[in-house]
């Protein structure tokens, strides 16, 4: 609860000025910028943004910590993928049947999970993801462990979701994230997102309140599921090739909770902001130290994660939250 | 061979990995049971003290049995440090702050291993791991019969420190209630780093055993992370006997599901286990 | 022998106790009486060390041990029994006396103390290797004072040692601590049960929403016309 | 209640290291954005980027590619660089795929974009390159790939992805031809063969390509008496090697990876499993690991190792005295593959004399490269307009006495196979 107010108190007015500029520079950024490297690294910020709201609001508003998201993202890849090689459905009306196939299948795999609590929910998804996985690589029609490959079919056609720039991706990427954190934000401010939070603070309190405490843990796994199903699709699109392991499996698991925790789970912008800083760290530690040593850049990284994670525990956007507190009251009693 | 021959065969092998498979998980659930903590670097910390043994063995030329209370000891110091450092600091804290401080530990230690003895395979050829014992007809090597052994003492030594000994039951009376344990003069901060140092101590031993059977590379822990909580939930978190029952049982269900059904499919069928288990009892089979 | 001066208690944002102060003198029963959350068991939890007061001081033997942590404070001699009894249910009867006697200087006599304490309690000798999660609700409260006492106590807090027993229980839980301060020790006691903690403790406080706001001998207490209409109901 | 405490006690200092560490986050990031790590480009050198797993579970190929690739571009500049370019020297620029497909594609971005290199050699792994070679595709840079064998990289009509090795389409093949000149000349008729693999697109690929082969006519008198694939992330294969029992092949055919190879190898011993040869393709049983890790339970295997360090060819022979020298170790396959492929993109770029992708790739598509030129056992380097070289070969090995010897092709091996193996009492 404590955060949420944080949260009122800090989208008033400066820092609404704030978030505008923001967006303003983000979208003015490509016409500024003539490095596509520079794009491409944004355009992953704003994939991994994505993904991290997508699994903050089962694992971080309502508290159910998921190791399996991973499933959910590579369903919708494949969704899309199969229809668009198979059919030559176009991916957006694929991204569609990918949330839909995907809300199924989380309800109809996830749900009984859905009654075990804290660290048992937590290790049953990796479970859940791995037989997910591991029937993808058995299962040849979906290509198995050869995984898929999508031909360039067109140089540049919004229909097949193909482009030979990286513009239309950055600002394909900068719409759904902007969407996604919209939905959000209304989320948060509605009943339904009051209720996410009840029942992470206290199950029973929440349920002798008059929670439907299963309805509403079924709300949070199928949107948590159709948003991972929505960037699955742009992943297929972007990276033109997929495979069990590689949208299935630990990696991008883990990797989705990373940046929502390092920028504060359970609120709107940490994940956002844990994605803008710990993309360009993993980046720059990759491209600087990666060649040189074997292993040395992920020491390094190694090292980043545990210090933030011992010394800002509420994730980065607590912490600075906090601080602006401080300095703020500070500047009121000087006053 | 005859199918009742192979049966027992399947069997037998389903036990021997089923003892070590519980003792890696022994050291995870410990800690949890305790600490309420869940160490993803556990892998790590076995993968560290395979090297440890196979460093002792090349270099001083010591036995792996022979060196093993030195790699015990020295997961031991490396799990109590763990502890000061690293896990004090976000004890209280949620879960998903434990998975990314220990994931970070994870790829701190795989590729500090990886930039120090770089990405080969190594293999500690002992004289008798591969000597090989027959039953009858069942084939069992050596190694895994050492390895396994010293398993089962090393666990039952366990038992017998958390049964008989003052550190031990305080050790369990700090797992059930940890603010009495306190006003019974129990020094809680104490207990969690001696608790953290004997789980890692597991991983240590495991790590040791591993080395007669298993080669050694950096990445090695991976294959332990997944299985060994699998373990832990099946058996039941933070139960003792739990991971030892859990242990046995995803041995054997490995070693049957690949004989009954296929081999492809004995890791689906462990995780099937996994969650119809879970569904069954929410808590493992020994949770309360 | 202990002294507490002027204390303030917080749980996070919400203070529960204001400028607490009284003392506790060797070998007598002191009680602290008072209604439901008047911040009783805040006192003892902090006197235990489980929890910092914000400012004032606790002497003990005439030394400050504000800065102890809880077990360094049981070594020194004070020991806390903790309301709802708290034993450890997944151990056994003896191993809940084991926990009791664990810091280094009781364990030393661990002998001579389970001796004494099977003769105050002749019923745990017969449980012995039970669980302790099976025993009745009355030995259950036999075993928390037994663990208590393991550690051979200077001082002996006691959290509602009535609550939840059946009256006869609550008769021969009150006879066993008039009986432990005859061996010497020196009891602190809290209790919801005034009428009965009164007429055995030497001397009393009354606690009301933080702050003590009477103190006297037990009886004076029970004559006290406030006591009288607001908790005994006279 | 000792939470809140705790969280009270979050100190200044904390607050002061955390605000260090979002500060140089930031800063970095935006000096990151605002000046790309680029080099100024020296005209006297031409970049070439190199994209291998060198962290993650297959670094090891990673890092021995990457030996291979230094020893070659150390010789080609020690010899003059590229004399076309009045000797420029070749400059390769290392990136780490950490064996995850999204971060080889990542890779290929920056090298392309920032880094400006005229060619990407890489990543080893079928999965990176899968993720990686579009991305090439789309900027028009010529992707020089080494050794991932999956058949459909060629299939997808990229025209800037030229494939040095041969896929494994030809590997499977040969091996079967293998298997059947061995049978003729030692006079052992095969009748059963089985196939153990690897659940992954290595081992996959293999184990579907061998079974197509065995439905056609040529090979139509061995009988697939089990067809066993497994998963490589496990701590016993006993089960794997019980199916085998059950079925009693003459032959196994195998793809694996290292750790896996060493088990199963110690297991067949274990559980007393026999047949007359055991024929591995690549992976594990091409790894000096899998010889140390077996001693003499290794001994007699076959496999298809794409290269050997005795072959009756001095320039390999010379090439791996050079590495061995160098890193204290032998060429391997990979490696030996790696190190036939910067020698063609050198090739490719001489014949260019230009450091325009474009022009490279054309050289690319027409380069003819001999035979006794390259250290393969193949007849040569020439690509065809899938960009797949056709001239391309296996070779395979035995391991006897824990060394590897060439058998076959006949041209170039210097060894006489044993078959049937000796059986474990006997050895």
């Amino acid at each position: 609860m404590l955060r949420i107010k944080m949260l009122r108190s800090s989208l008033k007015s400066k820092q609404l000025e704030l978030l505008l500029m923001t967006l303003i520079a983000l979208c003015i950024a490509p016409l500024m910028s003539k490095s596509t490297y520079f794009l491409h690294v944004m355009i992953m910020i704003f994939f991994f943004a994505f993904a991290n709201n997508a699994w903050n609001i089962l694992s971080g508003y309502v508290g159910l910590v998921s190791f399996g998201h991973g499933a959910f993202l590579g369903l919708g890849a494949y969704t899309s993928t199969l229809l668009l090689l198979n059919f030559g459905v176009s991916p957006w009306i694929g991204m569609i049947a990918g949330v839909i196939l995907t809300s199924i299948v989380a309800a109809a795999l996830f749900l009984p999970l859905l009654k075990l609590s804290g660290h048992f929910f937590a290790l049953s998804t990796i479970a859940v993801r791995e037989i997910i996985r591991l029937v993808f690589e058995y299962t040849p029609y979906v290509g198995g462990a050869m995984g898929l490959t999508i031909p360039i079919i067109a140089s540049s056609s919004l229909y097949y979701f193909q482009f030979s720039s990286k513009i239309p991706y950055y600002y394909i990427a900068l719409t759904l994230l902007l969407v996604q954190i919209l939905i959000l934000y209304k989320m948060e401010r509605s009943k339904v997102g009051y209720y996410f939070i009840a029942i992470r603070e206290n199950e029973e309190t929440a349920k002798a309140l008059g929670v439907d405490v299963k309805r509403y843990k079924i709300i949070a796994l199928v949107l948590s599921a159709s948003f991972s199903a929505v960037i699955g699709t742009f992943y297929a699109q972007y990276f033109l090739y997929i495979h069990p392991n590689s949208t299935m499996g630990v990696l991008i698991s883990v990797e989705m909770l990373l940046s929502a925790v390092i920028g504060g789970s359970g609120t709107l912008l940490g994940p956002v902001i844990g994605a803008f800083v710990l993309i360009p760290v993993e980046t720059v530690c990759r491209v600087y130290l990666g060649g040189m040593w074997e292993g040395f850049h992920l020491v390094i990284y190694g090292i980043l994660l545990i210090s933030v994670s011992i010394f800002a525990p509420g994730g980065i956007y607590g912490k600075a939250s906090g601080l602006l507190e401080t300095l703020r009251s500070k500047w009121r009693k000087g006053k | 061979m005859s199918w009742g021959m192979l049966f027992l065969q399947t069997i037998t092998n389903g036990l021997l990995i089923g003892a070590v498979y519980a003792l890696i998980a022994l050291g995870l659930n410990v800690i949890y049971g305790v600490m309420d903590f869940i160490n993803f670097a556990h892998g790590e910390f076995i993968m560290l003290s395979m090297y440890a043994t196979y460093f002792m063995f090349v270099l001083l030329g010591w036995d792996p049995l022979l060196s093993l209370p030195i790699s015990m000891l020295m997961l031991f110091g490396l799990g109590a440090i763990s502890e000061i450092f690293l896990v004090k600091p976000i004890l209280g804290e949620r879960m998903v702050i434990q998975v990314f401080t220990t994931y970070g530990l994870l790829l701190f230690l795989r590729n500090i291993a990886t930039f120090f003895w770089s990405s080969t395979w190594r293999t500690l050829p002992t004289s008798y791991s591969d000597v090989v014992l027959s039953l009858g007809e069942i084939r069992i090597s050596l190694g895994y019969a050492l390895s396994s052994l010293v398993a089962l003492i090393f666990t039952i030594g366990l038992y017998m420190f958390f049964k008989k000994t003052d550190t031990g039951i305080a050790i369990r009376a700090t797992s059930q209630d940890r603010e009495t344990a306190k006003l019974m003069g129990v020094d809680v901060n104490k207990i969690y780093m001696l608790t953290f140092g004997l789980g890692s101590a597991c991983a240590g031993v495991a790590g040791v055993l591993l080395t007669l059977v298993y080669p050694i590379q950096p990445e090695v822990g991976e294959i332990f992370c997944v299985l060994s909580f699998v373990i832990c939930v099946v058996g039941g978190m933070g139960n003792f006997m739990g991971a030892i029952l859990g242990g046995f049982l995803i041995g054997l269900t490995e070693s049957l599901a690949g004989f009954l059904v296929a081999p492809a499919y004995k890791h689906i069928i462990v995780f099937i286990v996994f969650i119809i288990t879970l569904l069954i009892r929410p808590k493992g089979l020994m949770g309360k | 022998m202990l002294y507490v001066n002027k204390i303030n208690v917080s749980y996070g944002d919400i203070q529960v106790l204001y400028n607490v102060s009284f003392k506790v003198d060797e070998g007598i029963i002191t009680a602290i009486v008072g209604p439901n959350s008047a911040g009783k068991t805040t006192i003892l939890r902090t006197i235990s060390g489980l929890l910092k007061q914000r400012s004032g001081e606790i002497r003990f033997k005439n030394a400050n041990i504000d800065n102890l942590p809880p077990h360094k404070r049981v070594e020194s001699g004070i020991v806390l029994i903790p309301e709802g009894r708290k034993i450890f249910p997944a151990l056994t009867v003896m191993e809940n006396l084991r926990v009791g006697s664990y810091p280094k200087k009781a364990r030393s006599v661990r002998r001579a103390s389970l001796d004494e304490i099977f003769n105050l309690f002749p019923i745990l000798r017969e449980r012995e290797n039970q669980m302790a999660g099976t025993l009745s609700g009355g030995e259950q409260q036999m075993l928390a004072v037994a663990r208590g006492l393991m550690s051979k106590p200077k001082l002996l807090m006691l959290d509602e040692p009535s609550l939840g027993l059946a009256p006869k229980l609550v008769d021969s839980v009150f006879e066993t601590v008039k009986n432990l301060s005859k061996t010497g020790i020196t009891l602190l006691i809290v209790e919801e049960h005034i009428d009965r903690v009164l007429e055995i403790a030497n001397y009393s406080y009354l606690l009301e929403n933080g702050r003590i706001t009477l103190e006297g001998k037990g009886e004076d207490l029970l004559n006290n016309e406030h006591v009288k209409e607001t908790y005994l109901g006279i | 209640m000792e939470k809140l405490s705790s969280k009270e006690a979050i100190t200044k200092i904390q607050a002061v290291v955390v605000s260090v560490i979002i500060a140089i986050a930031v800063i970095v990031a935006a000096y990151f954005a605002a000046f790309p790590p680029s080099q100024k480009p020296l005209v006297t050198e031409v970049k070439i980027g190199g994209i291998y797993p060198l962290t993650g579970a297959y670094a090891v190929l990673g890092r021995n590619d990457r030996y291979a690739i230094e020893l070659a571009v150390d010789e080609i500049n020690e010899a003059g660089g590229v004399k076309s370019l009045d000797g420029a020297l070749l400059h390769i620029i290392f990136a780490d795929s950490e064996g995850d497909p999204k971060r080889a594609a990542d890779e290929a971005e920056r090298l392309i974009t920032v880094d400006g290199v005229c060619a990407i050699m890489g990543s080893i792994l079928s999965g990176t390159t899968s993720t990686s070679a579009p991305v090439a595709e789309r900027y028009k840079v010529p992707y020089v790939n080494e050794g991932s064998t999956s058949i459909t990289l060629t299939e997808h009509g990229w025209e800037y992805f030229f494939r040095v090795t041969p896929h494994d389409g030809l590997y499977c093949k040969f091996t079967f031809d293998f298997l059947k000149w061995l049978a003729k000349d030692k006079g052992v008729p095969v009748k059963t063969v089985a196939l153990l693999y690897e659940n992954t697109l290595f081992g996959k690929t293999a184990g579907d390509v061998w079974k197509d082969l065995l439905t056609q006519p040529e090979y139509s008198e061995w009988e697939l008496v089990a067809d066993i694939p497994y998963d490589s992330k496990s701590l016993q294969y006993d089960t794997e090697v019980m199916e085998l029992k059950k079925a009693q092949p003459d032959v196994v055919f195998m793809a694996t990876y290292t750790e896996d190879s060493i088990m199963l190898q110690k297991t067949f011993h274990r559980l007393d499993f026999e047949c007359k040869a055991f024929i591995g393709i690549d992976g594990g049983h091409i790894t000096q690991y899998f010889v140390e890790g077996t001693g003499k339970l290794g001994d007699y295997v076959f496999a298809e190792a794409r290269w050997s360090p005795d072959l009756k060819r001095s320039i390999s022979q010379e090439a791996n005295a050079r590495f061995n020298e160098r890193y204290g170790f032998n060429l391997d396959g990979h490696s030996a593959r790696a190190y036939t492929a910067a020698y063609v993109l050198y090739w490719a770029i001489e014949k260019a004399g230009s450091t325009n992708p474009e022009d490279i790739k054309n050289a690319l598509v027409n380069l003819e490269i001999a035979a006794d030129e390259i250290i393969m056992p193949w007849d040569g380097v020439k690509f065809d307009s899938k960009g797949q070289n056709i001239l391309g070969k296996g070779c395979i090995v035995q391991i006897i006495n824990g060394e590897f010897r060439s058998v076959y092709p006949r041209e170039t091996a210097t060894f006489d196979p044993v078959f049937p193996q000796p059986s474990w009492e006997e050895r």
